[in-house]
């Protein structure tokens, strides 16, 4: 599988993703930079977590003005899978791609933490792979992941199965706890918590160990298989 | 010419910072507060001379990217 | 533009005694003009020139095996095998982070990330050391929230895990708080950047932001004592732009890995100047700069304002000539500014020019030569008594039971969980964080990416022995970093350090300086611990009040294979507790001395603090990295703060599983729990791992004894406390949180 | 009785989001953008229905929390 990582000014997670597209992939992705008009021709693209443009305005509201987004979206309509990593997701949303938009953390806080989630849709290109576990645990690191989205859309999300993860604890008062959706074709993820941050058993911040986040990389590999 | 962007959380959207702001102002002995809320103004020095058009182009800028209209209402003033 | 009558007054309010300024018309010759009058007082000013502190901090251990380049330079550089360099250093932002402490600490954060990605190293972790006033006092509050949130808005944004740190409340900080980052950066050791400005006739450039009216006089500032009025010196306080600094180390990082630069440097406290003058004085040429090509983004800036602005995101380089062409392609590709400001010289001086005029020319070497190098006066501290053990009864007889010493510890400022501060930083960005703050563990870990191996990092001090005693306090801090590191596995490797004082002019805060300084280097040169760089902040204190001497330290070792490290979590349930190092039971300025016994309350201090022996400390230290190696121990722990007791509930509180103490025949039970002799461990082993753990360690002749065994759900000394673990855990993790939500 | 406070940053001091949004609605084509500031607005309800001793109650109010005075300038507005 081929795979590319966007890279906006200030993307800061792009490292982290590529680390983990290789790792799990066995094949380097390709790093796109955002003044690209078109997506060279790739599998899977991820939009990495980071502060593009410094989050200034909104976070992910200048990046999803880019050039490259403009592509990603044509391509993600016609079935391209694409998955946005907390900047990622605010950049999907504010792209379109995904409804809702992700404001300020109820608590006014930046947190960092190790976060437990619950996959409430096993049976997305994202989550296959998990084969029916249903918690897991990535880091989380945001300040504006606090989900919102009118009623209607709630209810549509809830009703065709797009909540891929919720939060068990809800750290930042997302409405219904939802941590991570899809679109309705299920080729577009955006979710706050950083999977490609749990693919090394060393490494999950306080030496617990952190794999969590492979199984999501495999599901896409199957996927495009 | 200047143009000033009002952005406001739309009714209904919940507003922490607002509430924040709210709660430690009662806090400080400020009683006579009841609600509050934030909101952002974006100003921009235009080129243009002719306050029709501007105002037409800046509706474009919010729509486009200034505001958020998921969750955004915005105002636009336009200043000689 | 009016010409400035360069009057005593504005001499005396450049902070230029009289002495010093008939040096200044001795050396040119003439008078001075404003401009050059600006750049002298800020070359000169206690923050650039270390005018107090030079001739003592010439007498610390700067060398090592592994040292690649010590103080001197904007960061430390030290060797961790493979062609692998890190590179470090910590610096104070302390009036800033008071006057405007989200953005003063947010700057101060770019500032040191600057000094260490402009040698050629991407940052890779920062820490920072935080002391409050206490909590009571009406601002502290509100500076801890904008601290942190500064920290954390810059860090994260830039993308570099804020891993660890300290943090300490004490009334003595109350007007005048000190905010320490430190940063660690990676490099390949032959792509070591220098500041050096080699060569005449190479083109000088400007890099990274446009230059404002930003902290004119910042220099000076952090410099001069405050008073009530430093309200009205407010407009100085600089803003940071984290998204431009990620931008300037991405282009930098890109412009180093080609061969056109010959020497760069930041541009940190007084700006334009000191980077201009550092570069031509360490490569022995003149410097020709034409300020109208400065970036700018005001209007009417005076030559004065542009040399003394301290706007952030700025570099000055020299160029291989005719490469000047891959540096613009690069920081246009990243939207920043970049100038052609200047040439090196053959004059030896500073020459500036503006609008077609010169408005500076002065020899350069005096800026550094003829620096003032004084020495202050001083009164070495006297020594204090030793609190004895039979000077003191029991809690209980002083009707205070066990459990309440413990709850009173656990929930004091100083020891209470810091979550509520480090949940704030992002600490897993780069994806190499083994172990941060989350862990309450005793130094971070970060594998070097692509590695096995990684560093340990850690930032100590403890100002209450440094009060009491600054000498042993001084040796406390380093011997802390490097139990520190010893106790994750990693090998101690070197120092960087913060000295936090009051006013150098008063004899006694200068002897507290002095004898620091001479503890600190009494412990580089037993544990073979170089310090490799540092900062020097001076003039602590409000209206005459100096704040508790605080050289703070930062320490960095290498685990050389991940495969073998300890932390505090690992223990097993039924594993026994080992106690390494020799407990007498030393109480005197032991946190049970200031909370329970009361002696806080003192203005002065009263006994003095727990000595260091040196020898033992690397011997123990030396045995634990053996064990962790040889994989004898689960989880290791240093004593300090709170003794073996808090020792053995902060590794409860990792691992999720109570313990059982046991007193000892020779210590009245609460020197035993809560004593803080210095050099030991609490370490948890196996069964059959127990006897080899001490009687090797006899061999060693370190004292070792087994303390108790792990297990359950209750946190027990026999004869004194008896705890519920959860209840105690919250308690714990409650206070500062409480605390912050009003 | 409503107060709108609108805080922006003084003269002089750096506004990387402002310049930001500049640079990004140029990219998008909105040529005649030449500068843009960004400020916020905090809308307050008010129990009072004094204007005058409302205007100084929130006059404090700026000055001990709602704007940070060493960089940013705050304008009150009262409206019934
Ligand atoms: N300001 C801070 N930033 C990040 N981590 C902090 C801060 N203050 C305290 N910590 C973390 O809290 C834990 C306990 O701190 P401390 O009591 O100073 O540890 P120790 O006594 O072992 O040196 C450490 O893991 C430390 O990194
Ligand atoms: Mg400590």
């Amino acid at each position: 599988m081929q795979s590319a990582v966007i890279v906006f000014p200030a993307s800061n997670c792009d490292r982290d993703a590529a680390t983990a597209l290789e790792k799990i992939t066995g094949r380097k992705p390709l790093m796109v930079w955002h003044e690209e008009t078109t997506l060279p021709k790739v599998d899977f693209v991820v939009i990495p977590g980071g502060f593009s443009y410094g989050d200034y305005l909104r976070s992910g509201a200048i990046a999803a003005r880019s050039p490259i987004v403009r592509d990603i979206v044509k391509k993600a309509g016609n079935g391209l899978p694409v998955a946005g990593f907390c900047n990622g997701f605010q950049i999907l949303t504010e792209a379109g791609l995904l409804p809702g938009a992700l404001m300020r953390n109820k608590g006014l806080r930046f947190v960092c933490r190790p976060q437990k989630l619950q996959i409430v849709n096993g049976d997305t290109m994202f989550t296959k792979a998990y084969k029916g576990i249903t918690e897991v645990t990535y880091p989380i690191a945001h300040f504006d992941g606090n989900y919102y989205a009118d009623n209607d859309t709630l209810r549509e999300l809830r009703k065709t199965g797009r909540i891929v993860f919720k939060y068990i604890d809800n750290p930042n008062g997302s409405l219904n706890d939802i941590a991570g959706i899809c679109n309705e074709a299920g080729n577009v993820l955006g979710m706050m918590p950083h999977p490609e941050r749990a693919v090394d058993p060393l490494i999950c911040d306080s030496g617990r160990g952190g794999t969590d986040g492979i199984a999501l990389f495999k599901s896409v590999l199957e996927a495009v298989r | 010419m200047k143009a000033i962007i009002h952005i406001g959380l739309k009714p209904g959207v919940l507003d922490p910072q607002g509430r924040t702001i709210a709660r430690s102002l009662t806090h400080m002995g400020f009683e006579g507060v009841t609600k509050a809320r934030q909101g952002k103004t974006i100003e921009l020095d235009l080129s243009s001379d002719n306050a029709e058009t501007a105002k037409l182009e800046v509706e474009k800028m919010c729509k486009q990217l200034l505001a958020n209209t998921v969750i955004e209402d915005y105002q636009i003033e336009i200043v000689e | 533009m009016k010409k400035v009558k360069i009057t005593p007054e504005v001499v005396a309010e450049h902070g230029l005694s009289e002495k010093e300024y008939e040096i200044i018309c001795d050396r040119l010759g003439r008078a001075p003009n404003i401009t050059e009058l600006g750049i002298f007082s800020v070359m000169w000013s206690e923050h650039c020139s270390y005018k107090s502190s030079r001739r003592h901090l010439k007498k610390m251990l700067t060398k090592g095996k592994r040292v690649i380049q010590g103080p001197g330079e904007n960061a430390g550089v030290i060797d961790i095998d493979d062609g692998d360099a890190i590179v470090f250093k910590m610096e104070s932002h302390n009036h800033p982070s008071y006057i405007e402490p989200f953005q003063g600490a947010a700057t101060g954060v770019g500032g040191i990330m600057r000094d260490v990605f402009t040698m050629g190293a991407r940052p890779i972790a920062n820490l920072n050391a935080l002391r409050f006033g206490e909590p009571s006092h009406p601002k502290t509050k509100s500076l801890v929230a904008g601290v942190v949130h500064g920290i954390g808005a810059y860090g994260n944004c830039v993308g570099v895990p804020t891993v660890g740190g300290e943090t300490n409340f004490h009334r003595g900080y109350n007007d005048n708080i000190l905010v320490n980052a430190m940063c660690v950066g990676l490099a390949k050791q032959d792509k070591v950047f220098y500041s050096a400005a080699k060569g005449v006739g190479n083109p000088i450039f400007y890099v990274g932001s446009k230059t404002g009216r930003d902290g004119i006089h910042g220099a000076t500032m952090a410099s001069a004592e405050f008073d009530d009025d430093s309200d009205a010196k407010r407009p100085t306080v600089q803003v940071g732009d984290p998204f431009t600094e990620k931008l300037l180390i991405e282009a930098c990082m890109e412009l180093m890995a080609t061969d056109a630069i010959i020497a760069i440097q930041d541009m940190g406290a007084a700006g334009l100047t000191s980077s201009s003058i550092e570069m031509a004085d360490k490569g022995g040429v003149g410097v020709k700069m034409n300020l109208d090509k400065v970036p700018q983004r005001e209007t009417g800036m005076t030559p004065y304002e542009m040399m003394l602005s301290e706007s952030q995101e700025r570099m000055l380089m020299v160029l291989q000539p005719g490469k000047e062409h891959i540096a613009i392609e690069i920081f246009e590709k990243w939207d920043l500014d970049v100038a052609e400001v200047g040439i090196t010289t053959d004059t030896g001086h500073l020459v500036l020019t503006h609008k077609s005029k010169t408005v500076c020319d002065i020899p350069i070497a005096p800026l550094g030569d003829d620096a003032p190098n004084l020495n202050r006066p001083y009164d070495p501290p006297k020594n204090l008594d030793t609190l004895y053990n039979d000077q003191i009864m029991d809690p209980v007889t002083r009707g205070t039971s066990y459990n309440d010493v413990v709850t009173t510890l656990i929930t004091s400022p100083d020891i209470a969980s810091k979550r509520w501060i480090w949940e704030q930083y992002d600490r897993s960005v780069m994806g190499d964080t083994v172990d941060s703050s989350n862990s309450g563990g005793d130094a971070a870990i970060v594998r070097i990416h692509g590695t096995n191996k990684a560093i340990a990092i850690t930032t100590d001090c403890t100002p209450r022995y440094v009060t009491a005693d600054a000498f042993e306090g001084g040796k406390q801090a380093v011997a802390e970093t490097y139990r520190n590191l010893c106790s994750v596995g990693a090998e101690p490797i070197a120092i960087t350090d913060c000295l936090n004082f009051g006013n150098p002019e008063r004899k006694d805060v200068m002897g507290q300086f002095v004898r620091s300084i001479e503890g600190i280097d009494a412990a580089c040169r037993a544990l073979d611990y170089p310090v490799v760089s540092g900062n020097v902040s001076l003039y602590n204190e409000t209206n005459g009040q100096a704040i508790p001497p605080t050289p703070a330290i930062g320490g960095v070792g290498l685990i050389k294979n991940l495969e073998r490290y300890a932390t505090l979590k690992g223990a097993k349930e039924g594993e026994h507790l080992v106690l390494l190092g020799k407990t007498d039971g030393w109480l005197g300025a032991s946190l049970y001395a200031h909370l329970i016994l009361g002696h806080a309350k003192s203005e002065a201090p009263l006994y003095a603090p727990p000595p260091v022996d040196l020898e033992a400390e690397k011997a123990a230290g030396t045995y634990v990295r053996r064990l962790i190696r040889d994989r004898r121990v689960s989880s290791v722990h240093d004593l300090s703060d709170g003794g073996l007791a808090l020792a053995a509930i902060e590794m409860a509180f990792a691992n999720g599983f109570g313990f059982k103490l046991k007193g000892s025949a020779d210590v009245p039970l609460y020197a035993w729990l809560f004593g803080e002799d210095q050099g030991r461990y609490l370490v948890s082993v196996e069964e059959n791992s127990l006897n080899p753990v001490i009687s090797t360690a006899r061999t060693l002749n370190i004292p070792a004894q087994k303390v108790g065994t792990i297990g359950g759900s209750r946190l027990i000394a026999t004869g004194g406390f008896d705890l519920s673990l959860q209840d105690t855990h919250m308690e714990y993790e409650s206070w500062l949180p409480d605390y912050m939500a009003d």
